[in-house]
């Protein structure tokens, strides 16, 4: 018995693990884990809730005032939120070892790490969209607004996990990169905040607000498309 | 039945490794055919783990090349990972699933086949497997626990089932034996043997001594490095 | 001074004690809740300024100091488990924690209901409405902090900390009325002696009051009961009650 | 030889180590460790100020209303900048023993735990309130807001330390603790932030506010004798 | 030494130990004396460290009661912290500290002595020391590396170190031997077998065999919860 029958098999296996069966493997996976600890979709959802919250008690109670700023305050508490969960991408997979063995399966990396992003945005962004709706009426929010807010959520909040999986694939390797973390990401999340509120705005005053619309779409297909590349030589380094 | 004459699995040549400015080795350069056991000795710190994640590929080197069938390992970088299985001081368990989904998962990522070489894809027969591994490292009673519910041994037992499984000729392990008991680390020494004979080759550090293996089948390779 | 509440330090003899005292607590609650009810819905005068939105008070009142009730006992109890180990304590505070935040959020949804009409808007950032807001995270902080530990006991103690830290909000929420001007209404109820309400109102008030405090009670007490077995899931007494079941 | 000449020694030992050297020994070790990594220091504060440069760009650049919500936005700003730092307090020391250890010191842990707090404001708290009048300027606050935002801060931000120690505490056995943290800590946090806003607020009315100051005092003194006992307990309970 | 008579230093009373519906334990007594090295065997996940971390207080057992010189030890608590030396499996060393910054905090914390018993309160003396800890666990040469730079091995070194210097008569040890080179090995078997004459007691977990200690002097509890 030599090596022969081992690689032979090696390689027949491979192929028939297409890129669609490690991305649902990976997918899989990150969504039981979420799952056991239910809490994973329920706490960002709740801290949106509470930073949502939060402001009014700090600026005070005037429908007016809150109305104005209520875009503002929903987009940054959506990237406030999804920073914090961010760290639940790579963090634990590192620190047990699960990433090392990532990186030596035979898959691409780009492919487990789309997976791991795609679960993410199902566990975190999904749930913040559904809630949205309400957390704009306790805000008084311009009723002309509501379509203009979910469909930027709904075409933003992946940016903010793409973009995001970027600088947490930076700082994993880093003990205690929480914080930088933020530094990263913050950065290249301004703009996703700009044109979001920006087209919530526009709405509010009843103007077309496609234009803004197709630039974070933009953002949406350049992040889809570059990240996950991006995130697997990050990692490479990371793990070094 | 090692072949002396084959072309080495793993091949290094002229390794250098310095670790905050301490040269840990210098110009080592090792051939490992199919049949090796290789067992790397040396005190604490004398860059055992450095230079098995250096053959793995998962730091560079400062100096010298790794060839895999004498490619160079950056070259054919999926291939030699599908022919590779690394476990390292870490375990790469998952606390919040169980022990049963954690060896699902490893097997599927790094593409589980059975030993009759053809794929498996019906969920069932995958099934039955993982429970054949999970029994085979005597965590049968346990596929349902949470791994962060399991004792260190039991933790580490979830990684190292995969070597029951795994076709991979070349098996790199970074003191395997931690917190097993003795009994395991018998049947691990057995399942070491029977890998060589099968034609593949065992890269591995431990402190404590190989009990059951034939001490002439076993390479050693002594990393000197002598502290201070 | 305490030697009478031995026994019931004994899980078994509190469960064949909550055996006994469930009959009677449910029928009260039903009897308080439908005479309460009726009256109160059918039979009491509408209010000359609110009209028959009014009615909600008989439950949107009842409700919000329950949930601050069930929050003080739950606080109580944790007082006890942390300070005298008593692993029951522990077990009525898990009981505690998700009675409280249904009536928590029944207070807050049947006031937003009513501030519909009232003040023409569902929700405003009111001292009182908001402390009641944050009075439901903490309920839902607890139970999740219930939730986050496998083992009950530990999970127990963790919880009980926690609503000890938290019991600083119930005066907050309690007073806010008087320390803010707020839309909400001051104590109209509980003015000592010289309630600012009429007796017609009052009486059936105090029935709904009463019952929803027993419906409380009741709940309270079968959740209690699980967490009994559950945490003694070991013990030969529950091994034996739950064969006596099956058989 | 028996066991008497070890015992002897132990409690000659322990009475000369009184509670001020534990207490100056964890100190000394934490900001040790913050200053090996000096981004400790410097993150917080950073993610302080970006989150502070966000509103004015999803709000708008108006300096009326930027100046009507500047201390909402600043003193949420402080709050979200500790939440983001409290796990340091405790997950590193949780993950590699060191805790255990500490609590299996002959020292009371309350000693040990308020060190640990203390390091832990002198390292994200005291350089908010070094920043803020800074951000205030870029938030056209009300000039007569600025010694009450300044004193709020440094009465205020101690309590953010202590009850957020609290909420650590208890999640840091819980994998994952990331998210419930928040949910734990932020309804603790609304009160400081409550009758924080209202007293600059009232300052930029010219009006007096020693009233909201006395709570937040009585705040920081509540806390800070009930605190370190509570996170005692937590301790405890998450390590067993 | 070994006194058989004197009052046990630790006395456990019908310990039961209940992990996930599991009975780990049940009814367990035993007696720690003074001059006793007691290891406890028993395959992975036979709960040696549940028990472990009962005697050392960080756990509650479901019933039964440790006791320390006949005292319950949740009465004597800070008494009986002063006498215990507990090392896990996790060993509390702080990767962004220097190997001598680590001891050094360790030995204040748990308050430092030296041999005659004299309370070291000079800085520089205390300096001197810890260099002599780090040298005997052999990291000469390391003192100002990062822990997270040190290889598994050094790194639980400097956990080890501690032993060196301890005055406390209980010594509760789960796997000390885990990622140590056999010398290191050997030097803290013969560490072992001197506490024990100085009237010490030590109670440790391992699955290797103790070599160097005389087996006579080994008392052996073994938990035989057999897994499945
Ligand atoms: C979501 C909105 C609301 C919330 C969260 C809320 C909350 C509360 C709370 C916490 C209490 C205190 C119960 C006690 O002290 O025992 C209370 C009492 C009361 N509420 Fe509301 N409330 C809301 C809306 C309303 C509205 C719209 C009205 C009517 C205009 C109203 C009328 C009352 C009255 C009359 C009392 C009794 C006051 C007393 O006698 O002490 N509430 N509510
Ligand atoms: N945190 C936990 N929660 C629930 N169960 C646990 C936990 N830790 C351990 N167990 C269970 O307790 C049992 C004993 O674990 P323990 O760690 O005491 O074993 P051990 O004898 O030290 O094993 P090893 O030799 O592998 O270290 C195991 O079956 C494990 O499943
Ligand atoms: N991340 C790192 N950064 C810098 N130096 C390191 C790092 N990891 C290890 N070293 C140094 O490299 C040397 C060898 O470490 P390595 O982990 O390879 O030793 P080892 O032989 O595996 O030892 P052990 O038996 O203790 O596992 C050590 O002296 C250590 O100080
Ligand atoms: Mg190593
Ligand atoms: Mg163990």
């Amino acid at each position: 018995m030599t090596e022969q029958p081992i690689d032979k098999a090696n390689t027949d296996r491979v192929k028939q693990l297409s890129y669609r069966r490690a991305f649902m493997l990976v997918l899989k996976r990150d969504l039981t884990i979420a799952m056991r600890h239910k809490d994973d979709i329920i706490n960002p959802l709740l801290f949106f809730v509470i930073i949502i919250t939060l402001f009014p008690l700090g600026i005070g109670p005037e429908a007016q005032t809150l109305s104005r700023i209520a875009p503002g305050i929903i987009w940054v508490a959506a990237l406030l939120a999804t920073l914090l969960s961010l760290d639940r991408l790579f963090k634990s997979d590192h620190l047990d070892g699960s990433l090392e063995q990532m990186l030596l399966s035979p898959h691409p990396i780009f492919v487990l790490v789309l997976a791991k992003i795609f679960a993410h945005w199902l566990i975190t962004g999904l749930p913040l969209i559904l809630i949205a709706p309400l957390l704009a009426v306790l805000l008084h929010l311009d009723e002309n607004s509501y379509t203009a807010l979910l469909l930027t959520l709904l075409l933003g909040t992946p940016v903010l996990s793409l973009l995001g999986a970027v600088g947490v694939a930076l700082t994993v390797g880093i003990k205690k990169g929480g914080v930088l973390l933020s530094l990263l990401v913050l950065p290249l999340y301004i703009p996703v905040l700009i044109f979001a509120t920006s087209a919530i705005d526009t709405a509010a005053l009843g103007l077309p607000y496609s234009g803004q619309l197709a630039i974070i779409a933009a953002l949406f297909f350049g992040s889809l498309t570059l990240a996950p590349f991006a995130v697997g030589a990050a990692i490479k380094v990371s793990t070094n | 039945m090692p072949k002396p004459t084959s072309t080495p699995l793993i091949s290094a040549v002229k390794l250098t490794c310095i670790r905050e400015e301490r040269l840990l080795f210098d110009e080592l350069s090792l051939d490992i055919h199919p049949g090796d056991i290789v067992q790397v000795e040396g005190p604490n710190g004398s860059g055992k783990t450095s230079l098995l994640r250096i053959l793995s590929g998962l730091s560079q080197p400062y100096d010298g090349i790794v060839n895999f069938k004498n490619q160079k390992i950056n070259r054919c970088r999926e291939e030699f990972q599908q022919n590779l299985l690394y476990l390292g001081h870490l375990a790469g368990v998952k606390g919040e699933m169980t022990a049963e989904e954690n060896l699902k998962f490893n097997l599927a990522l790094h593409g589980s086949c059975d030993n009759n070489s053809s794929v498996i894809d019906s969920a069932t027969k995958n099934e039955q497997n993982t429970l054949a591994y999970l029994a085979k490292v005597n965590l049968s009673g346990f596929e349902d626990s949470l791994a962060s519910h399991l004792s260190a041994g039991q933790h580490r037992r979830i990684a190292l089932s995969r070597l029951y499984q795994s076709n991979a000729p070349i098996w790199i392990l970074d003191e395997p034996f931690t917190a097993i008991d003795k009994q395991g680390v018998a049947s691990l020494e057995a399942l070491f043997t029977g890998h060589a004979q099968r034609g593949g080759c065992v890269i591995l550090t431990t402190h404590q001594d190989l009990i059951s293996i034939n001490p002439d089948q076993i390479k050693k390779i002594t990393l000197d490095y002598s502290y201070a | 001074m305490w030697k009478f509440l031995h026994p019931y330090a004994n899980p078994e003899t509190t469960y064949h004690f909550t055996n006994k005292l469930l009959p009677w607590l449910t029928a009260l609650a039903a009897l308080f809740l439908s005479i309460g009810l009726v009256w109160a819905l059918l039979f009491a005068p509408a209010d000359y300024q609110q009209g028959d939105s009014f009615r909600i008070f008989y439950v949107h009142v009842p409700a919000a100091s329950l949930s601050m009730g069930i929050y003080v006992s739950m606080a109580i109890a944790a007082l006890c488990s942390l300070v005298w180990q008593l692993k029951l304590a522990d077990a009525s505070a898990a009981a505690m924690a998700p009675v409280g935040a249904a009536f928590t959020a029944i207070a807050l949804i049947t006031g937003a209901a009513w501030g519909k009409p009232m003040w023409g808007t569902w929700w405003i950032w009111d001292a009182r409405l908001t402390s009641e807001l944050i009075l439901l995270f903490l309920y839902l902080g607890v139970i999740a902090l219930h939730n986050a530990f496998e083992d009950k006991n530990l999970a127990g103690k963790a919880a009980g900390i926690l609503t000890l830290v938290g019991v600083i909000n119930i005066p907050i929420i309690k007073y806010s009325v008087d320390w803010w001007n707020t839309l909400h209404q001051g104590s109209t109820v509980s003015k000592l002696g010289k309630p600012s309400m009429s007796l017609d109102m009052l009486w059936p008030f105090i029935f709904c009051f009463i019952g929803f405090a027993l419906l409380a009670g009741v709940i309270i007490c079968l959740r209690f009961r699980n967490e009994i077995l559950a945490r003694n899931s070991i013990r030969p007494w529950v091994r034996q009650l739950v064969e006596k079941q099956l058989a």
